[in-house]
């Protein structure tokens, strides 16, 4: 492997001022839907990505356009660290038509086909074969395409995450399996549900490789990662990354997270990852700390546009409700 | 009588049988320690302990199999799906072995089951989560099929379905948990395949569950006004279904609105309707209508999500079709 | 006109297919190297190479997922289950993610795929093995459901599914896939929705699909003798269906029979008898009489098994009842 | 763990008599209903145990009257070593009503509630919930008993494995998961359809233990299981065992087997159990050859006995064919 020629993050000014403010970005943004939430402008379920924002900028920041990209409903962050119009994001979750699905998925349904984002998926585990099936495809067409599947610790116990563990090693497909570990699925946590919770280790069975990460550290995820996914991309062999994270609200909003400490809590957040690029930023000398909180400043601004832009947004018209249920044209159909 | 949610009529009724037999025991994902995710199962932890209020990973298929194997051998396994959009990862183990069992076994292991959860629409959870899967259990013979409307229909005939030897399908519905209503103070068990008049009227017949009677009765006092009196039926149980509650009906309406919640094709409501049309056909003056959701995956949008669903007004439309008292078209 | 079975004409379809779109492929256990369980791939192994004709694990619920995300890439997949009772571990990948995706995505995906393999029962192959999974799938909005009866109509139908640009359920029977027919001889494809009238009479119309236009079609003979004519319809697409040709059909003969292999409740039947119910209400002379599976799992005892089926003579049976014919009782 | 006193087979001439005469029944029998198959005297699938026999035979050795038995639709072998009348067996394979289920289930649903044998499942994988359920239960009625779930290779892709195995050693339930290798599932040799072929390496995510074993060889088989089933009983952790074996015939009758050689079968045939536990019994001195050919003779003229019978056995009446679908008592049922 090329192992030189990876810079590390802190080396790279421009790299690590964007890769920080995209995280600023979904933490903004995210914040943003919880109070609409609130606030009663957002309706169904709303999982934000706080906390976790290091995990999907890090590892997203070695996708290449042909590169394809799957995870659960938590989607928000992924859906903006792989650059899509926040204002269709917002819209989205607001329901309108000028959202990412014209209104029709919602908060936990975000797609893309330009950055070949596979969703946005509501069923754990749901996202795994699509994942691997993009893969599939890549090799299929001799391109030369990696395929990131997210996935939470909650999946692991699924069958589904050990079927295509098999079939990804088994067919040689260029997968990154990318379990977002933050230590909860919904009210429980992980040692009660994983016989094992060195997930990194179920990769030994299918014989790939098993990596074990810190999942609050951007720098570190992005060097690491940047090796990692340079491998499967040329040796078409799977691999399995463990990223151990937190999430610092509840599951959803309507989650009060009573089954932990206030302690924990803010032990997490002294681990904040959107601080540590900060300080990385301020103490290598590529920007004062006023700065970085002007650059805060403007996104919050920006997040409260796109908050009123998106509530000003049409919603769907009523001709929709019947659209998009089948591609062909249909004669004769007859139902109600 | 005391005025209880139907979410508190439900725990009461696992309550009471958990007390009363020591073999039935509640498995699924948040039951325990969270009090579940719809807190059905609040307070069961703490008064009966772990070995028989049982948290899981989110392993549907292998809790579903479990509590088979645990049926077979004894206990009586109450399964919570935190909605039933999640028994279609179990779905083998609930048809090929729940619903086989008995028969394949020459009647050697009968299957004392429950699977329980929420079962449709709640508030724009969107295309994947709002899944009616009445007509799924309803097509496949060996299961029974329940979905009630209101509390004291939720405790009696969640009781009845603890108790049942058979396996219970018992369809709850998310949007119905906070909603009150009274509740016999004694203890009381409503029988498997006894439905409900819930008013009596002789112009119209509408068939609803869950949810749908919400709308339904709505519907019928609007009508009322109108002159139209309503004979409304809540069957409780989908199957076995009380068919002499709903031929009686039909007798002295001869006509019939039926409102489901899930989709049109192949929805139990096709099967109640096929039911009536054959068997008392020259008592129908007019064809039946039903109401149920479009012949879409359920959109996000609030406005489209609305639109998808039956609602009172469309009830009220169906009556005056079927009454002929609608406006001339 | 060649003479070919049921077998050939569907492995002529995907051959033809192949051979015209290079992004068509076929997953499934033992498609390649075996040749298929049925030896539906027979050869494409040998023509198409590993690349297009792929083996997998008995892992049914990742080779569906996987055929989405391959569909989502560009792809064209075939997904070839051994038998459908399979893809019950496979469901929520079916209803979650194929038969939602393309509305969910507003229109930004559809997921071009063909789920093809046995459906219902087989010779004696019992309780876990003999589902019939029609209206499992038509209940749903998002996916097309096909079921042929022959050889020509297999052929020319599932080149229509793999060209269509929706998700197709291909219903094939275990029991049919060594029975012969013509086939034309240049290349044709016949058009999802449009069903076929097998034969024409004027006083019963029967609606049969797969197998159980066998029998159909033998009760057709023998009711011809007994001076009763048959307008015999295969719908062949039970979804979307061809109404218009069961309306012309029902308005002529007043008199109706539905055939399906499958349970009563909530099966196919009773959709296509409540739309004929409720838009040919004055047509009809006679209630509708469904012949279906009686109301139990398969049971493999060769006796029972058939007893559980339909047959010529409950159709003609049938026929009987709803022409007023029968005897006396 | 009290290694000491159990004594190994080959020093227990009455248990290696008895085993050895049940692994001969069950090659009788299978023998025989492949005849009668081919006769078309038996429908249905039909899936032969014959090469598997010590493993049936040599765990279920292990068996107390209140542990649990388990398996796929190849469910004939582990019937008969149980100890269920072959009588009933044959006559259910015939699809009378005097089978072990009243010619409902056929050849793949052999049950038997005095046994716990709870099936005979035809879904590759369906019967692994059912075998820990039976774990959970004795659990939970503090009885000391231990489960048995007999599963072949092909089913360790299936997601549902994983997920047992996880939810067995989370919930501490006394599970022995043994894999029958047999190389194959249906056409596919086990190298095609597992990226890793070493199935007891699956146990170690699970934090249990996993054996591999040969699985053609009774006595090797008795005597390290006995071990295994003690551990698990007293420490209600659960095993995976992985033996290698041989099915001799084709998947079902209806394959030619022609996905491997005859240079294969045979070499596999040298490594017959039946052969082996014969020689033991003759090398120990416990029984003269004659005796074996002797007893094995019995047994071919009981199987022609029992076929016999079978075949003059009532069918199940007709009115059977809608009972035992509830098991309540239902009014006002209205159908068809
Ligand atoms: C099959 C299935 N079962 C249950 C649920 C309900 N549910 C939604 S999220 C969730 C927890 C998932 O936790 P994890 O995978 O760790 O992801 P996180 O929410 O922590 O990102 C559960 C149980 C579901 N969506 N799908
Ligand atoms: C879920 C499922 N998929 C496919 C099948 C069809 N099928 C029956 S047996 C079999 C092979 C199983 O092989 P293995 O598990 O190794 O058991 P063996 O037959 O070798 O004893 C297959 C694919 C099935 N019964 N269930
Ligand atoms: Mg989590
Ligand atoms: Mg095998």
């Amino acid at each position: 492997m090329a192992k030189k020629k990876n810079l590390p993050l802190s080396k790279m000014p421009k790299l690590l001022w964007e890769l920080h403010n995209k995280m600023v970005l979904i933490r903004r943004f995210e914040e943003s839907t919880i109070k609409s939430y609130q606030q009663k402008k957002i309706g169904g379920f709303l999982h934000a990505y706080i906390g976790q924002e290091a995990v999907g900028v890090g590892v997203l920041a070695h996708k290449k356009p042909e590169d394809s990209v799957v995870t659960s409903y938590r989607c928000h962050g992924l859906g903006l660290a792989l650059g899509i119009s926040p204002e269709a994001c917002m819209a989205e979750v607001f329901g309108k038509v000028t959202g990412i699905v014209r209104g029709k998925g919602g908060s936990m349904h975000f797609f893309d086909k330009e950055r070949n984002l596979l969703g946005g998926h509501g069923i754990v585990g749901g996202q795994f074969g699509i994942g691997i099936g993009a893969a599939f495809a890549s090799n299929y067409k001799k391109q030369n395409a990696v395929s990131f599947i997210f996935f939470g610790e909650g999946a692991v116990p699924q069958g589904t995450f050990h079927e295509n563990m098999n079939m990804a090693s088994l067919m040689n497909l260029p997968v990154v399996f990318i379990c977002e570990d933050n230590k909860y699925a919904m009210g429980t946590e992980n040692v009660r549900i994983l016989a094992n919770t060195s997930i990194s280790e179920a990769a030994a069975f299918y014989k790939i490789k098993g990596y074990a990460m810190d999942g609050m550290n951007l720098s570190e995820i992005h060097d690491q990662m940047g090796d990692i996914v340079e491998e499967v991309r040329k040796t078409k062999r799977p691999a399995l990354i463990h990223l151990k994270t937190y999430r610092y609200k509840g599951h959803s909003v309507s989650d009060a997270a009573k089954y932990r400490t206030k302690e924990e809590e803010e032990k997490w957040k002294e681990d904040d990852p959107l601080f540590k690029s900060a300080d990385l930023l301020v103490s290598e000398g590529y920007k004062t700390r006023e700065e970085v909180e002007a650059e805060d400043k403007k996104t919050k601004d920006y997040i409260k546009e796109i908050v009123k832009l998106a509530e000003s947004s049409p919603d769907p018209p009523l001709e929709e409700l019947t659209q998009h249920v089948y591609f062909d044209k249909r004669e004769g159909e007859r139902w109600q | 009588m005391a005025v209880i949610t139907v979410r508190e009529a439900l725990n009461q009724a696992i309550n009471e049988e958990m007390a009363r037999d020591e073999n039935v025991f509640i498995i699924g994902e948040e039951v325990a320690e969270y009090n579940g995710a719809y807190k059905i199962s609040e307070g069961l932890l703490d008064k009966y302990g772990k070995r028989r209020v049982v948290d899981t990973p989110i392993s549907e298929s292998s809790f579903t199999g479990l509590s088979i194997g645990a049926a077979m051998s004894g206990l009586r396994p109450i399964v919570e799906y935190m909605s039933f959009n999640f028994s279609l990862v179990a779905m083998d183990q609930i048809i090929s072995n729940i619903a086989k069992m008995y028969y394949m076994t020459g009647g050697m292991y009968n299957i004392p089951i429950v699977l329980r959860g929420c079962n449709g629409a709640a508030a724009q959870v969107s295309s994947q989560h709002s899944h009616n899967m009445e007509s799924f259990f309803a097509h496949m013979p060996g299961l029974n099929v329940i979905s009630c409307s209101d509390a004291a229909d939720s405790k009696g005939l969640l009781k009845a379905a603890i108790r049942s030897n058979d396996p219970v399908i018992f369809l709850e519905n998310e949007m119905l948990y906070g909603t009150s209503g009274e509740v016999p103070d004694e203890e009381y068990v409503i029988p498997i395949g006894k439905g409900r008049l819930v008013r009596s009227g002789d112009d119209v017949t509408i068939i609803a569950h869950s949810r749908m009677m919400i709308y339904a009765k709505e519907a019928a006092a609007e009508l009322e006004k109108m002159g139209i009196q309503v004979d409304l039926i809540d069957p409780r149980t989908l199957k076995p279904l009380d068919y002499p509650l709903i031929s009686e009906s039909v007798k002295k309406t001869n006509r019939v609105v039926i409102v489901e919640e899930g989709h049109y094709w192949c929805g139990i409501g096709s099967q109640i309707a096929e039911f009536i049309y054959r068997d008392l056909f020259d008592y129908l003056d007019s064809q039946i209508i039903r109401v149920a959701q479009s012949e879409n995956p359920m959109p996000y949008a609030k406005g489209l999500e609305a639109a998808s669903l039956p609602s009172t007004k469309k009830i009220i439309e169906a009556v005056q079709q079927v009454t002929y008292t609608g406006a001339p078209s």
